[in-house]
């Protein structure tokens, strides 16, 4: 299982949903998943197949290098958060 | 138009003879004209210590000299400062405490130190902060370059 | 040479399980090999580089905050015996959005492009309009005042808050905020909102006993670095461009410059001079592309450019100024229920100012069930806003910290205890999200409490004493490094990540700790860009970590490749062969590493040996910081009697490097708590671009700075290395305005905390 | 940096030629701690500097407890305040011109040209009014003599006229049971430009009860150093005690103009006036006592 906390400013199309669970095996599945559930949120993730400019994907406090394609160990927890937070 | 000035001075103890504008820094001139580049600008007006040299032994910003001043007179730099075994105690004191992390700054404290410890070979911490007060430096909080100060004052004391 | 007494003012607290394996080099302090060159005078910095027919070049600025340029005039200039050449925005090419990620933040190179020359508008006094080069550097300044530039003047906005009101004069047209991957109607000069929401706002304030609000206003800074900006480059006919030049990140400059001039980034070759100072303001490119521009345009000869330190002030990258809201509740036993903020932070002329940092700093020491941070980026008529030392995280602090210290005292409870009892720790949340793997904000506040400073009695009337804590999240990043053996057992270490503040000490130390050699047998030399890998910046406290752990790799490759070659001698497996405490050897054979480097020429051919690493986990940064003031009430002028940074380095590899960022640190923050600001005039204009009137602490403001180094070793690094350089700036504003509340009974929200500003709060409270 | 010409004048008859045949664009050089500043920065411009420096008088350095002290207009401040009995006579002064610049400024920096930069903020200068000091300026037609508190006539302007320059300045001996001080206040503890100045110099009777006569000098607050003659004459016969002093610091505070700029506020100006210049007279106050 998977456990992805919806940013902030996403939840309205997430009906306010702060934490959705999943089964996933990469964050390109991660995003396909919630777009099938609440659609739209995609397009706020993606630019043209790819992650968002200035936002960083963190899996289990670590930001990762690997984009979508990054494969996720289950029980792995994901943040989408504004890459210019440096790390934070 | 202005017309070049002839210079003849003694530059760490060397006969030097060199051609200015009338409106060049010594500063300037140390770094474009001869080649002395331990002499850093940090400022150009007076505020940060970093082009310190010392002017017939007395503690100048060499921004605020016009090279055409020093005609007759003995400038020493960074670069004069150590003795024929290579390092100053200063110096060396400089590096035991790891009084410098950028070093920008570090040739005008050198300079600076020198210059206090000539006239008071053991001063008091206050001492040391007020003459060194001229002198910015941003990346160590001057507590590492304090203690190196009053650090080379004792070892020049058992040295004499 | 090594000094490995520890100065009497420094503790090192090795904190509890896993225990710290035993070192022979890590933790001790040796000279730095760059050292001799500095104290000398021999070092060469980005002003230092002569080539032979160089060209100095000048940059035209705006005197106006906000105009739209209708013409430039170089015509008298060009004519002025002895101009070679004169560039403005018409010589650059366009250059589409392209968001390159720095480390300390992201930035736009489209608006790098506009920010290097201006194109159609001016948008901030000392924005560069044009350049010239020229024989000598007084005649490229007698040509700069024969451009004529006409400008039609457009009102300025420096205020965050007037910049935000409706009405507002708006730098670019074509901003719209963004939120979240959509972008709002209308134009704007917010470029950016954002939001970390958890839990039930409302209910935490109703479990609340006592709940503070404040806002907090805090001016626009400078890193103050005493090394103005400086560059040599040369291009060739070839398309070839070399650039000397002082940086915080060799390759940095290279895609920046590459971007601008829209040129093959493999035709740039940067070679980094010595650094004097950058705290985050060389990380980006101001005079590299402009210096290009001129030499192509000169019939390519080189050309060497250096700022003022007016221009430094003025042109460059200042951390933003700020508007912060904070509202806190908690308990009467000292739990925090819920906590609201609102950063809005100066970006300056075009987008990205380090707010998403600051609203990753202003909660992220505490656990809190329910909270709300939001941030908006907003322009106003300055230069760029940089990165500075843990960006936008003084500020954020400054308002968090001092809430949490007006509730401690409303809830009657010590400071200390208040922040144990709310402290994060292994396995907590951070308030922006993430889960916290072994951190020591905890041994800090412990260490802290301990410390005879937090006992001492205050010793005279007016004074007071403040604490604060503070968290920076660090970065990893991407490091490259070579290394090769001598014949004499000595290895040279080839790196590419600019050395700031002794990091080539630590890079040697890790690698004679990894070979068991002595350090001084390790000889680190900073190259340019085509002689190493790819390196991210110097910034985010990321080099001792990242490119430490590079230099850690390359020792064990190094170790593997003399493995192999000590096989060959003896005539077995390479698997035979064991290496401990620095000697390789198989049954009877063995040898040191420096004998067997002897012997290399019989056993194989040198060896040399590369690596290139993402490195993952940064571990966060925290510290407690106490400070000791006395306050004259007559004047408002504040003096800082004593002060204590406890701080979390995970493993301390030259303790000596270590405390200097502690206190390096300190001393910005207090600069910035007490003093350091930008003042501008009623048409936007800055009036104190000097060192006299910008005024950075001097030796005489500061006492000793003690240090108290914890050790909880960050699980995310072979040798728990946690970035040190950036945390220590976080506390100290709060800490300042804790005592100086202490001392008056004054509580104070705007920074700088200066003199006027608090004699006008003295005179207020006692009238 | 602009282009201008450098000369060394050969003689106080050569410097004045010099200065009478520039049209006002010849600037006379001594320590350059101002001038080069202001001319890198354009806010003067200059045809030729006249440097003085190798000049006998200007560089005058004499002390006699009868006759008084003769400080040449070049004389950098590192020998004034070098010179152990000059800081026991006149330790206010000497106080005020160790506040000018760090060492480094020490080093070029003199009291010529402090009073010729004619800062609003001079410290060396209230504390020269407060001594009664007197300038000698050489000129077209001879030598002249001027009060020190009339030397400056706005910011950056002096009383001297064209071809006219600074030789020397001449301070009285300090009478029996004197003392003087100088304090200032500034944002950091070094390297700033006085937000308020103010110089204080008390006689006092025999016992050290009753004020003799004083003087008090204010900067930073006006567009000139400030002499406030009432103030000083608010205490003379009066006895020492916190009330007397206290109005003479209001006298004083009331005589400031203060203006807003970058360096601080009216408001803020107006307050220090009145707590530096009684915390002087304190100072000078118990240093008289001492003598």
């Amino acid at each position: 299982m998977i456990t992805v906390w919806v940013p902030a400013l996403l939840r309205d199309l997430t009906g306010g949903q702060e934490v959705i669970h999943m089964q996933a095996e990469t964050v390109r599945q991660v995003i396909e998943q919630l777009d099938a559930r609440y659609p739209g949120i995609a397009a706020r993730l993606l630019v043209e197949g790819r992650l968002r400019p200035g936002l960083a994907v963190v899996i289990n406090g670590e930001v990762s290098r690997q984009g979508l394609r990054r494969r996720l160990a289950p029980g792995s927890e994901i943040h989408f958060l504004p890459a210019l937070s440096g790390g934070a | 138009m202005t017309s070049r000035v002839r210079v003849e001075a003694q530059i760490n103890g060397d006969p030097v003879e060199f051609l200015c504008e009338p409106y060049q820094s010594l500063l300037e001139v140390l770094r474009d004209v001869l080649g002395l580049t331990g002499t850093k600008e940090g400022c150009s007006n007076g505020n940060c210590g970093a082009c310190n040299v010392l002017l017939d032994g007395v503690l100048v910003n060499s921004c605020l000299v016009l090279a055409p001043e020093v005609h007759g007179h003995e400038v020493t730099t960074i670069e004069g400062i150590a003795g024929s075994d290579g390092l100053h105690p200063i110096q060396r004191a400089f590096l035991d405490h790891a009084a410098l992390q950028c070093g920008i700054c570090t040739p005008g404290f050198i300079v600076a130190a020198r210059a206090l410890l000539d006239r008071t070979p053991h001063p008091t911490e206050q001492q040391v902060r007020h003459w060194l007060a001229g002198n910015l430096c941003r990346c160590t909080g001057y507590d590492k370059i304090v203690r190196a100060v009053l650090a080379a004052a004792d070892t020049m004391e058992t040295a004499r | 040479m090594t000094t490995d007494t520890l100065p009497a003012d420094t503790e090192t607290v090795e904190t509890a399980a896993p225990a710290r394996p035993h070192y022979r080099v890590i933790g001790t302090r040796p000279v730095r090999p760059d050292g001799v060159e500095k104290v000398v005078g021999r070092a060469l910095y980005g002003a230092d580089i002569y080539l032979p027919g160089t060209l100095y070049g000048k940059v035209v600025r705006s005197p106006h905050a906000h105009a739209r340029i209708r013409a430039i005039d170089v015509s008298r200039a060009a004519a002025l015996p002895g101009v070679k050449a004169i560039a403005t925005a018409a010589d650059l090419p366009l250059v589409e959005d392209k968001i390159l990620v720095t480390g300390e933040g992201s930035v736009n190179q489209r608006y790098q492009s506009m920010n290097t020359l201006a194109r159609d508008k001016v948008l901030y006094h000392g924005h560069a309009v044009a350049a010239v080069a020229a024989v000598s550097p007084h005649i490229a300044e007698e040509a700069v005042a024969l451009i004529e530039v006409d400008y039609e003047v457009l009102p300025a906005v420096i205020d965050v808050r007037d910049a935000m009101a409706a009405g507002a004069p708006v730098l670019h047209d074509d901003l719209r905020t963004a939120e979240e991957g959509r972008k709002l109607d209308g134009p704007t000069n917010v470029a950016e909102h954002l939001r970390y929401q958890r839990g039930d706002l409302a209910r935490g304030f109703a479990e609340a006993d006592v709940i503070v609000e404040r806002e907090f206003v805090t001016a626009t800074v400078h890193q103050g670095y005493i090394e103005p900006h400086a560059t040599t480059v040369l291009a060739n006919a070839d398309g070839q461009i070399t650039i000397w030049c002082s940086t915080q990140g060799a390759f940095a400059v290279r895609e920046q410059t590459a971007d601008i001039l829209q040129t093959p980034i493999s035709r740039i070759r940067v070679i980094p001079t010595e650094i004097g100072g950058g705290f985050g303001g060389k990380l980006t490119v101001y005079l590299e592309p402009i210096a290009a521009l001129l030499s192509r345009k000169s019939g390519y000869r080189p050309v060497k450019m250096a700022m003022s330190r007016a221009e430094v002030f003025a042109a460059t990258g200042p951390t933003s100024a700020s508007v912060i809201r904070v509202k806190l509740g908690a308990t009467r036993d000292g739990r925090i229920t819920a906590a609201q903020a609102e950063l809005i932070y100066a970006a300056g002329a075009f987008p990205g100012s380090p707010v998403g940092a600051g609203a990753g700093v202003i909660f992220n020491c505490y656990r809190i069930p329910n909270l709300q941070i939001d941030g908006y980026d907003v322009l106003t008529n300055q230069p760029r806003a940089g990165a500075y030392r843990a960006p936008g995280g003084t500020n954020a602090a400054f308002a968090s910290e001092t809430v949490i210290d007006e509730v401690c005292e409303r809830i009657g409870m010590d400071p200390i205890e208040f922040r144990l009892r709310n402290g994060v720790r292994e396995g907590d949340y951070r308030a922006t999200g993430p889960v916290y793997a072994r951190i020591g904000l905890r041994e800090t506040l412990e260490a802290a409490r301990r410390h005879p400073h937090y006992t001492a009695p205050l010793g005279g009337p007016n004074r007071g004493r403040g604490v604060a804590s503070g968290y920076w999240g660090n970065w990893d990043g991407t490091s490259s490094a070579s290394a090769t053996v001598n014949p004499d057992g000595a290895v040279s270490l080839s790196e590419g990540s600019p050395d700031i503040g002794g990091s080539r000490a630590s890079m040697a130390m890790i690698l004679a700790e990894t070979l068991g050699i002595d350090v001084t047998d390790v000889h680190p030399r900073i190259v340019d860009t085509d002689s190493v890998g790819y390196n991210d910046v110097t910034g985010g406290s990321r080099t001792t970590h990242g490119t430490g752990w590079a230099v850690y790799d390359l020792g064990k490759k190094l170790i593997a490749a003399m493995s192999q070659r000590a096989a060959h001698l003896w005539e077995v497996e390479p698997e035979a062969i064991t290496f401990a405490d620095g000697v390789f050897s198989c049954g009877d054979h063995a040898l040191s590493f420096k004998e067997l480097a002897g012997r290399l020429g019989e056993a194989g051919g040198p060896v040399m040996v590369s690596t290139t690493m993402e490195t993952t986990g940064a571990g966060p940064g925290f510290a407690t910081h106490l400070v000791d003031v006395e306050v004259d009430p007559e004047t408002g002028k504040v003096t800082i009697l004593r002060y204590t940074a406890v701080q979390d380095a995970g493993t301390a590899i030259h303790p000596s490097y270590v405390e200097g960022q502690m206190q390096g640190g300190v001393a910005q923050g207090i600069g910035w708590a007490l003093n350091e600001e930008y003042v501008y005039d009623q048409a936007g204009r800055l009036v104190n671009a000097s060192y006299l009137d910008y005024r950075i602490p001097t030796a005489l403001d500061l006492p000793m700075i003690d240090t108290v180094i914890v050790e909880a070793p960050n699980p995310g690094h072979p040798l728990g290395v946690r970035g040190v350089g950036e945390t220590p700036i976080v506390p100290p504003a709060a800490a300042v305005a804790n005592a100086i509340y202490h001392a008056t009974g004054i509580r104070m929200t705007t920074l700088p905390m200066s003199p006027p500003r608090l004699l006008e709060a003295i005179l207020a409270k006692e009238s | 940096m602009q282009a201008f010409d450098y000369v060394r004048a050969a003689s106080v008859e050569d410097a004045v030629a010099r200065l009478a045949a520039s049209g006002g664009q010849a600037y006379v050089l001594s320590g350059g701690t101002d001038l080069i500043v202001q001319l890198r920065e354009g806010r003067r411009s200059a045809r030729v500097v006249v440097d003085v420096k190798g000049l006998p008088e200007f560089g005058d350095l004499s002390y006699d407890p009868d006759m008084g002290l003769l400080i040449g207009a070049a004389t950098p401040c590192w020998r004034i305040a070098a010179d152990a009995a000059i800081a026991s006579a006149f330790p206010g002064l000497v106080e005020a011109i160790s506040l000018i610049g760090g060492v480094q400024i020490q080093g070029r920096a003199s009291i010529g040209g402090n009073l010729c930069n004619a800062s609003p903020a001079a410290d060396s200068i209230p504390a020269l009014i407060v001594h009664a000091a007197v300038c000698e300026i050489a000129g077209p037609s001879g030598r002249r003599s001027l009060p020190v508190e009339e030397f400056c006539i706005a910011p950056g302007r002096t009383a001297l006229q064209p071809g006219e320059l600074l030789v020397r300045v001449f301070v009285p001996p300090p009478a029996q049971h004197s003392g003087a001080a100088y304090l200032r206040f500034i944002p950091r503890n070094e390297m700033d430009i006085a937000v308020v100045g103010a110089g204080a110099a008390v006689t006092l009777d025999s016992h050290g009860e009753r004020f003799v006569a004083a003087r008090i000098a204010l900067g930073a607050v006006a567009p000139t150093p400030l002499y406030v003659a009432e103030a000083g004459a608010a205490l003379a016969g009066q006895p020492v005690s916190p009330d007397t002093i206290a109005e003479a610091a209001r006298l004083a505070r009331e005589a400031a103009r203060p203006i807003d700029d970058l360096r601080g506020t009216a408001a803020q100006r107006r307050h220090l006036s009145g707590v530096l210049v009684r915390r002087a007279l304190e100072r000078a106050v118990e240093r008289a006592r001492a003598r």
